[in-house]
């Protein structure tokens, strides 16, 4: 049965890339919606069975077949449901079908052939993903893991013809892969140290153990993995790709670059909770890595143009405070931040899809503009979305964030703590610079000063400023309610105090031995609580103040302060000049040294040389040799006296 | 006396060849000689598919074993058997040898009888190399391979041909004449021990060998491997004998014939030599480390298709070598894993190269671009294979990576991290090529009006791609042959060199 | 004492053969050193070869050169002019190394020989045993011992008198055009 | 002071030298194929020289031979000489050096 | 009594027949066809049959001429050579219009010659039938007396034949000297006798014979006359010279080498080491730039003499067949080669640049594969006999602890790839240029070449029996 979920999207995905040409856009979109649908209602019968589980053996886990065996090597694909995983299925299925009835609308101006390959690829994609949660051990995990890196370059170049889209899909897979680097050989590190790749065996063979005061192999291991984190959820150094690959189709962007793949590297390390338990040192780097991404990708956030851009920062961000949750050991926060962020994101990018494709490919704030009359519907749902991210009380975002930001205050690390409430504001800021830009004021009409990347999907039309407006189709306009009610009330699993979903979720951050003693630790303290909980509403309301003052009321003071700190806001708007610096300091390098030092110079004049130089001696030798054969027998009668006269000699005077 | 399954495998070639000679060479009969060299050659893998259903894979002995004396004054013996380790390298050359002669069938026109020939003598050859017991035998499997490979490069190659065939012949030349003297001095060695002259593998494997014997017998073996690898810095025949060879000769050579190095590593020089090879260990893992990295910064920046996966070969090949280097289940398992995947991979690589030369008689990259458009299945063929050359987790290419990286992590963490820098770089190069390739807008006309795939073309890529996949979802199929042999050695390995191989571990 | 005149007859000849530029010279000379050899081979209880080695040696082989010389015609070797003027001067130059390396070669050859000649004595002494010179016992022996060598011999000649005439004979007039090349 | 074989042998050793030294100093052909006369005789008086000094004949048969060999040789190499001097109507071993390198 | 003459029928039959030949050619009409090739043929195979017929039975004539083995293997090798010799002659003889009898006389001549040098156990007859090879050789190499470079050539080497032939006699001078004897037997015994110390004198005999020898196997530094003599003698006696003098030559040199002067190996075989490596290294060297393909087998057969002379050095319980069959598989590769050189020979032009090999494939694809059978066997590649007897001969310096030779022997050997890969880069990946340059090949002597091609075959795949054979062979002389 468990098997069942991600076979489902695969099975889609297969026939859409054989058949897809073949059939109409409405079939490849019912067998793509259709199989995720039924996907998302096996993983809910699935959950539900596992609920009525007992909490001590809440797992199913299921063999599928021995995957590769080699000497004490032996790895079978198993897929393994418990809380953890339930949690993320639900996620992945329902956001997963979400989406996939958003996108037969959105994508519909495409051709035939395209619009099955957009949905192969879609399906392919939450194949993987499930694939990635439902994994029980490190190189299951790591196929979805993979997987998902490549559907997301497929997705990305979706519109390959566009160089700007396949740059991005390529630039996504190899930062990427840069992050496999390390989760490889984390997995390696991880087998030499522990002889299996399987979460539980792993967690369970370290629960007697406590956790390792210097820095050894656990936080060597541990570390490793975190390098794959961030490749895959755009933390720093490696989150360089994910704005980028904005390039996609907005739908893939909703789906896999906010609620779930990137969530992955979060999930990861959730899912070895005890592994990572076991090395404070990595968590504290995870920690101060999470916050520094928060607070940059935040900053950067604030002066971008793009909205998609925009929210793509936003992610970052908020993915920083899913690894501060990580990093402090906050596991349960975590989770509950990935999936309220699950919702909210999703209805943000798939609000400002709906944006876009009302403007027919338009994505720069400075051309928006009240738009809240004519698109009334993802007006709304935005500002849902955009309340929720910022904290604003009794929506999903709220708790979550609030439960991080408690978490890291009762750790201890204040520190870490303000800046997190810092990002907070800047996120509350920066989102209501959207909505107030996008969707208040007036349509600019003259184009800005220096263009922002032009979004045009085939089909679509030039924008065009005086056409008038349709607010969203039906199908996406569902799909947009379903989400902002999400968005609502998916804080409610966990608000503070109940610790439902932290309860739920316990067995699988818990070796099952250790399961009440870390219990212990996990006591509230709820007076502290509610004061933090007032702070960061505190902050969250004058986030949305200043946004108020400067985007809405008056902009111009906002173009002022850009110009007082012009050097800042070159800075932030050129991203801290991260990708120009690693363009010199790592791409270009490798380039040139390739291309002029080891090709032309090693390959073709050191090695190639020496080979050639050796032809070339004897071939000189020849020349010289041939030489003494002059021709004339008096020559040959000397050389042979000579030889006389040597070997005589030899006898002679040896 | 039982069906000589492995003589028939090495002689149905040849015989087709001989068969071939028969027909007369003219325009009308160009069919006919295709189509007899493509039975054969289909004839001959479905050969080697018997020969691996009857396979016993629970054994890690010698199998299907055939011994007749043939030089008995000196031991020689026509000797040829089969363990897990040669078992699916034959597979892999009853494969791809039809494949090959499949892609030539648009390509070559002028000679084609000599062409098919050629093909049907290199595949006996290659078949030779892999079930030779007896030192004597392989070597002669050995060179005679290289004739007929320099013959299909030098004729039906690109403009720099000869220059490639020559190259190509006297590179490999070169190295394996020492191995020559080495395989004499081991018979030497045998008589010098027992009395009596003998190649036999199975029985040098028993010789106690001297150590500094050892020495360099192991390094004339070695440098003869790791020209044929071809290992950093012995490489660089390989661009050129890739990029001038044609299509079917690419495939030959990349798919097969550098295996033949790695294989040689497995077979001869590491059990053969254990105590020097030991002590090499380090130092050939240090070449292929060099040799991962290296080839594919090199591929990165390449201009040419052709070239670019011939360097991606240096890189792969790297990893194999570092496998073997690392002695340990994993490391040579996936090692001889990872020699298949290459062999399908990179084989798909060059036919796939090779069908967009056909189309449009040029393999520079920036000639390209757009094609997805154009032709979308040719693309997504492409696509997967080229995936299966990142080595993405479902398909073949992982499951050699994964478990060399983690043989050499175990055996020294800092190889495989150097290594494991290969993932990165693969991604980049072959992703950067396909993009440019495939991606991005038609800005040549030339390549507006490419067609897609010929129903000939869909039935050379089918196989590959169901390879590809296959192999990677369900390794243990081929794994498990390949584990009691690889066992086999490794234990030979152990005993012979047990300090060593202990101090190294640390 | 006899042995010094002859040998210094023979030495004094033999390099004046060798010093001429006139081949009659040349020949006339070797004569008079076969001359004194003959001499030398009387001193060595060998008269039989001695008489051999002027009539046959002296008196045949060496007229069969001097006819040779006359045929051609051709009596002066080319002087250092003529073969300035028939390639450049660089050959000159490359013939006159030779010649004294050749020189330097072959003094080297004498002292070697010499040396080991004499070298812990040599084999010195006065020759020892009767001397074996009648004509019978080298007839017998011939004859008996070396019956064999001495049919080869008559093969050796023929192949030399064939050889002699194939390459020496006219031109049979078949292709008259090709017998003479402008040279 | 009677001779002794080794006096024989020196003075055998010089002519045979002189004898080489012939073939490079002079560049006619006639007396370059004297010199290997010289040389040729030089060989006989070595061997008549032993024969005497081991009592036997066979020092002195073996020159025969040689004088045979020398004549067969002799006329060979006038043959050819002839045939030289028709394509270039030249003694001088130089001027044949079409065929080199 | 008639026993005593057993052992030289075979040289004797030669020695009729050409004879026979040289009586028919007098009774020729001018223009008349005569069938003097076959008659040589038949000659040649009653000399084989004698041969087979005395093996093992170690017949001595004379004392001087002994049946054994060795020689009635090398006195095989001879009539295969010669076989193939006068197959490939016809067609040059017919088109130069050359004296049929007195070319096919003196070719066997020199045969009869050969074997009776391979065959003989007295220095003097050595000699003698060193001599009687060589005028022949000498001849041959002339007689295409219109063409000024086949004069030059025959000159060459015999001017300079002559004058190691002096050095050669000058080393019997001093082994009989020594020895008091001519025979191989007896000298064998007194150098055994006096082996601990040797003279001065016994240095120079020694030093002598080696340079006689080297000089006819064209060893560096007497190898000068070579190239000049190949590229100037008409294609098929180049073929015949360079394999037969050869195999005659090595013959002797190892009975004399091996038997009588076995006592002093350690005086000599440090300079044969010198010699064969130089003489290797020169070899294949040279040949890399030659343009006349007959100038390039000859560098090239100055390497293989190089090997020989391994074999030779090394010859030990693996390495004493090694120089026979050497000898044999060289002989029938080489031979092959300058088969179809002569073959390609015309009137107007002689075909032997390596740029006129262009486009034979396309021509004469049947000629271009035999050559690149032959070129492959000598650049020692399997299934080629070229590579089991380079095994054969290094195997054999292995054993003797040669190894340096061996290692100098093998990177030669790929060195010489790179020239007879020359020739077959012409022939098969060149275009042409001027198409129909070859004439028409004859019947008989393209069999004669297909029959040498497959015994290159053989040779190469199943060696097994002619390895037995020639090991037993040398093992009757040391």
């Amino acid at each position: 049965m468990v098997t069942l979920i991600p076979l489902l999207p695969l099975v889609g995905f297969l026939l859409n890339a054989s058949f897809g040409r073949r059939i109409s856009k409405a079939a490849a979109g019912q067998v793509a919606c259709g199989s995720m649908l039924v996907s998302f209602g096996v993983s809910a019968i699935a959950v539900w069975r596992l609920v009525s589980l007992p909490t001590e053996s809440r797992a199913i886990t299921q063999a599928v077949f021995t995957w590769i065996t080699s000497g004490d090597f032996n790895v079978s694909f198993t897929l393994r449901l418990d809380p953890l995983s339930a949690l993320m299925i639900l996620v992945v299925t329902g956001i997963g079908s979400l989406i996939h009835i958003y996108s037969t609308a959105y994508m519909h101006e495409e051709s035939d052939s395209e619009y099955a390959r957009y949905f192969s690829y879609l399906n392919l994609f939450a194949a993987f993903m499930l694939v990635l949660v439902l994994g029980s051990n490190f190189l299951v995990m790591f196929v979805g893991w993979e997987g998902v890196g490549l559907c997301s370059y497929l997705l990305i170049g979706f519109w390959y013809q566009k160089p700007s889209a396949s740059d991005a899909g390529k630039k996504a897979f190899i930062v990427n892969r840069i992050g496999d680097f390390g989760f490889i050989l984390g997995m390696l590190l991880a087998f030499v140290r522990f002889g299996t790749l399987d979460f539980q065996e792993i967690a369970r063979s370290l629960a007697t153990l406590g956790p390792e005061t210097t820095f050894g192999t656990l936080s060597m291991l541990t570390l490793l993995l975190f390098v794959g984190a961030t490749g895959k959820s755009a933390q720093i150094p490696l989150f360089v790709w994910l704005p980028d690959a904005m390039e996609g189709p907005t739908p893939v962007s909703a789906l896999i670059h906010a609620a779930t793949m990137v969530t992955a590297g979060v999930y990861m390390i959730g899912r070895n909770a005890v592994l990572f338990g076991h090395a404070p040192q990595t968590l504290t780097i995870v920690a101060i890595v999470g916050t520094a991404t928060a607070l940059m990708a935040g900053t950067i956030a604030l002066v971008q143009n793009d909205i998609k851009r925009v929210l793509a920062y936003s992610t970052v961000s908020q993915l920083g405070y899913m690894f501060l949750a990580m990093g402090v050991g906050a596991w349960a926060a975590g989770i509950f931040h990935l999936f309220t962020h699950a919702f909210f994101k999703a209805l943000l990018f798939l609000g400002s899809g709906a944006v876009i494709h009302a403007l027919a490919g338009e994505q720069d704030l400075r051309r928006m503009g009240g738009l809240k009359r004519e698109l009334p519907i993802t007006y709304w749902t935005f500002f849902i979305g955009a309340l929720a991210i910022a904290g604003v009380p009794l929506l999903s975002g709220f708790f979550s964030k609030d439960e991080i930001l408690y978490r890291t205050f009762a750790g201890g690390h204040v520190w870490l703590w303000t800046v997190g409430l810092l990002t907070s504001l800047l996120t509350a800021i920066y989102m209501f610079r959207v909505q107030f830009l996008a969707f208040h004021g007036e349509r600019a009409q003259g184009a800005p000063q220096h263009a922002a990347p032009e979004h045009s999907a085939p089909g679509h039309l030039a924008p065009s400023n005086h056409r008038h407006l349709h607010d969203v189709p039906p199908a996406m306009a569902f799909v947009l309610v379903v989400l902002a009610i999400g968005s609502v009330l998916a804080g409610y699993v966990g608000v503070p105090g109940s610790n439902r979903l932290e309860r739920f979720l316990e067995p699988s951050f818990t070796a099952r031995e250790a399961a009440g003693a870390e219990r212990a630790e996990a006591a509230t303290d709820s007076h502290l609580e509610g004061t933090l909980m007032v702070v960061s509403t505190a902050v969250a309301m004058s986030g949305i103040g200043i946004a108020l003052y400067f985007f809405l009321r008056h902009r111009r003071a906002a173009d002022e302060m850009a110009l007082r700190f012009a050097g800042v806001h070159r800075v932030l708007e050129n991203k801290y000049y991260v990708d120009e610096i690693y363009d010199q300091a790592i791409v270009q390098p490798i380039r040139i040294v390739s291309e002029d030092g080891l090709w032309k110079g090693v390959d073709v004049r050191v090695i190639d040389g020496a080979v050639n130089g050796v032809g070339d001696i004897v071939g000189g030798g020849s020349e010289v040799l041939r030489r003494i054969q002059t021709g004339s027998v008096r020559v040959y009668a000397v050389s042979v006296l000579l030889g006389v006269v040597l070997i005589v000699g030899y006898y002679v005077w040896r | 006396m039982p069906f000589p399954i492995l003589t028939s495998l090495i002689a149905l070639p040849v015989a087709g060849a001989i068969l071939l000679l028969l027909v007369r060479d003219d325009e009308h009969n160009e069919a006919l000689v295709r189509n007899i060299a493509l039975a054969v050659s289909v004839l001959v893998f479905a050969e080697t598919l018997l020969l691996w259903s009857r396979f016993n894979a629970g054994s890690a002995e010698f199998q299907f074993v055939e011994r007749h004396a043939w030089i008995p004054e000196f031991g020689i013996s026509y000797a040829v058997g089969v363990d897990g380790i040669s078992l699916l390298l034959l597979v892999l050359t009853g494969f791809l040898t039809p494949l090959a002669l499949l892609s030539s069938w648009e390509s070559v026109h002028r000679k084609t009888k000599a062409f098919c020939i050629f093909i049907l003598l290199i595949e006996s050859a290659m078949m030779g190399v892999f079930v030779s017991l007896d030192l004597f035998l392989f070597y002669v499997f050995w060179d005679a391979m290289l004739i007929p490979m320099y013959f299909l490069i030098g004729i039906w190659g690109y403009d720099r041909r000869v220059y490639a065939a020559v190259k190509f012949i006297l590179y490999t030349m070169a190295g394996s004449v020492l191995m020559l003297l080495a395989i004499l001095a081991l018979a030497s060695l045998h008589n010098a021990a027992t009395g009596a002259y003998s190649f036999d593998l199975l029985k040098m494997y028993d010789l106690q060998i001297p150590a500094q014997m050892q020495f360099w017998c192991f390094l004339a073996f070695a440098l003869a491997f790791a020209i044929k690898v071809p290992l950093f810095p012995f490489h660089t025949w390989l661009p050129d004998a890739h990029v001038e060879a044609p299509t079917a000769g690419s495939v030959i050579l990349a798919g097969v014939l550098l295996k033949m190095g790695t294989y040689g590593l497995v077979r001869f020089a590491f059990p053969l030599f254990p105590r020097a090879a030991a002590f090499f260990a380090p130092y050939l893992a240090l070449l292929a480390v060099i040799g991962i990295i290296y080839g594919a910064l090199v591929a990165m920046v390449q201009p040419d298709m052709k070239k670019l996966v011939a360097y991606s070969s240096v890189s792969h090949l790297g990893f194999v070598v570092l496998g073997i280097a690392a002695m340990n289940t994993q490391g040579v398992q996936g090692a001889v894993y990872q020699m298949l995947n290459h062999g399908v991979s990179t084989g798909g690589l060059f036919l796939i190269v090779g069908m967009l030369s056909d189309r449009r008689h040029t393999r520079l990259i920036s000639e390209y671009g757009g094609l997805k458009r154009v032709v979308p299945h040719l693309v997504a063929v492409f696509l997967i294979v080229t995936l299966s050359s990142i080595g993405l987790p479902g398909l073949n290419g992982f499951v050699g990576e994964f478990l060399i990286l983690l043989g050499a992590f175990r055996w020294s963490p800092r190889a495989a991290g150097f290594a494991a820098t290969g993932v990165i770089l693969s991604a980049t190069y072959m992703l950067w090529m396909f993009q440019r390739v495939n991606y991005g807008p038609v800005h040549n006309e030339k390549n507006a009006a490419m067609r897609d795939l010929s129903p000939r073309e869909w039935a050379i890529l089918v196989p590959i791609v169901a390879m590809i996949v296959l192999m990677g979802v369900l390794p243990n199929i081929f794994l498990r042959p390949i584990g009691p042999s690889v066992e086999r050695m490794l234990n030979q390995v152990r005993q012979g060199a047990p300090v060593q191989i202990q101090a190294i571990r640390n | 004492m006899l042995f010094y005149l002859f040998g210094a007859v023979a030495i004094v000849a033999s390099l004046l053969v060798i010093a001429q530029r006139n081949p009659v010279y040349s020949v006339l000379l070797l004569i008079a050193s076969f001359g004194a050899l003959s001499g030398l081979y009387v001193l060595l209880d060998a008269p039989f070869v001695a008489v051999i080695q002027i009539i046959v040696y002296a008196g045949a082989i060496m007229v069969l050169f001097l006819f040779v010389v006359m045929l051609l015609n051709a009596p002066h070797e080319d002087t250092e002019q003529d073969l300035l003027r028939i390639a450049g001067g660089r050959r000159s130059v490359a013939a006159g190394r030779v010649r004294v390396l050749g020189g330097v070669l072959a003094a080297a050859l004498v002292v070697e020989l010499v040396w080991a000649l004499t070298k812990n004595g040599g084999e010195s002494g006065v020759f020892a045993g009767g001397a074996v010179s009648s004509v019978r016992t080298i007839g017998r022996s011939l004859f008996t011992d070396y019956a064999f060598p001495f049919e080869v011999t008559s093969v050796l000649i023929l192949v030399a008198m064939v050889g002699a005439v194939v390459l020496a004979r006219r031109e049979p007039g078949t292709r008259p055009g090709r017998s003479r090349p402008s040279s | 002071m009677t001779p002794t074989l080794n006096d024989y042998l020196v003075l055998s050793a010089i002519l045979f030298a002189i004898g080489t030294a012939g073939v490079f100093v002079r560049r006619n052909l006639i007396t370059i194929l004297l010199s290997i006369e010289i040389m040729l005789n030089a060989v006989n008086l070595t061997f008549i020289a032993f024969g005497r000094a081991l009592g036997a004949v066979d020092g002195q048969i073996i020159v025969f031979f040689v004088m045979t060999v020398a004549a067969a040789e002799a006329a060979v190499g006038l043959a050819i000489v002839i045939g030289l001097f028709r394509h270039r109507e030249s003694l001088n071993p130089d001027s044949f050096s079409t065929l080199k390198w | 009594m008639f026993s005593s003459f057993i052992a030289i029928v075979p040289m004797c039959c030669v020695a009729a027949t050409a004879i026979a030949a040289m009586i028919a050619e007098a009774f020729r009409e001018p223009g008349e066809r005569m069938p003097i090739a076959p008659l040589g043929v038949i000659g040649l195979v009653g000399a084989g049959v004698a041969a087979a017929a005395l093996w093992n039975s170690h017949a001595t004539s004379f004392g001087v001429v002994v049946a054994d083995n060795f020689g009635l293997f090398v006195t095989w090798i001879l009539i295969i050579v010669g076989l193939l010799s006068l197959t490939i002659s016809a067609p040059t003889v017919e088109r130069e219009g050359l004296p049929q009898g007195e070319y096919y006389a003196l070719m066997l001549f020199a045969i009869a010659g050969m074997i009776l040098m391979a065959t003989a156990t007295d220095l003097l007859v050595i000699f003698l039938a060193l001599e009687v090879l060589s005028l022949a050789v000498y001849v041959l190499t002339g007689i295409r007396r219109d063409k000024p470079t086949a004069t030059e050539a025959a000159f060459k080497y015999f001017l300079l034949g002559g004058f190691s032939s002096a050095f050669f006699l000058y080393g019997i001078a001093f082994t009989y000297g020594l020895t008091g004897s001519t025979r191989l037997d007896r000298i064998g015994s007194l150098i055994a006798a006096q082996a601990a110390s040797p003279t001065p004198m016994t240095l120079l005999a020694v030093a002598l014979l080696l340079v006689g020898f080297a000089f006819k196997i064209s060893a560096v530094p007497f190898q000068m006359w070579t190239p000049d003599a190949y590229e100037g003698a008409p294609p098929a006696v180049t073929g015949f010279m360079s394999t037969g003098v050869k195999a005659a030559a090595f013959a002797a040199f190892a009975r004399v080498f091996l038997s009588a002067f076995e006592p002093l190996r350690g005086e000599w075989s440090g300079i044969i080491c010198v010699i064969a490596a130089a003489t290797m290294m020169l070899g294949t060297v040279v040949g890399v730039v030659q343009s006349n393909v007959k100038r390039m087998l000859a560098y090239s057969s100055i390497a293989h003499a190089g090997y020989l002379l391994v074999a030779l050095v090394s010859a030990n319980d693996v390495g004493k067949g090694a120089l026979l069959f050497y000898l044999l598989a060289y002989a029938v590769s080489n031979l092959g080669a300058f088969g179809i050189i002569a073959l390609l020979d015309t009137a107007d032009w002689p075909n032997d640049q390596v740029r006129d090999y262009a486009g034979l494939w396309t021509e004469h694809p049947v000629l271009a594969g035999l050559m690149t059978v032959f070129l492959l066997s000598l650049g020692g590649f399997p299934p080629m006999a070229g590579f089991i007897a380079k095994w054969y001969v290094f195997s054999a310096a292995i054993k003797a602890g040669y190894y340096w030779l061996a290692i100098i022997g093998v990177l030669t050997s790929v060195v010489s790839v790179f020239f007879y890969l020359r020739i077959v880069v012409m022939m098969y990946m060149t275009p042409t240029e001027s198409p129909a340059r070859f004439p028409e090949v004859p019947k008989l002597a393209g069999a004669a070449l297909v029959v040498s091609a497959i015994l290159v075959f053989y040779l190469g795949i199943l060696p097994a029996r002619v390895l037995d054979w020639a090991a037993a062979s040398i093992s009757t002389i040391f």
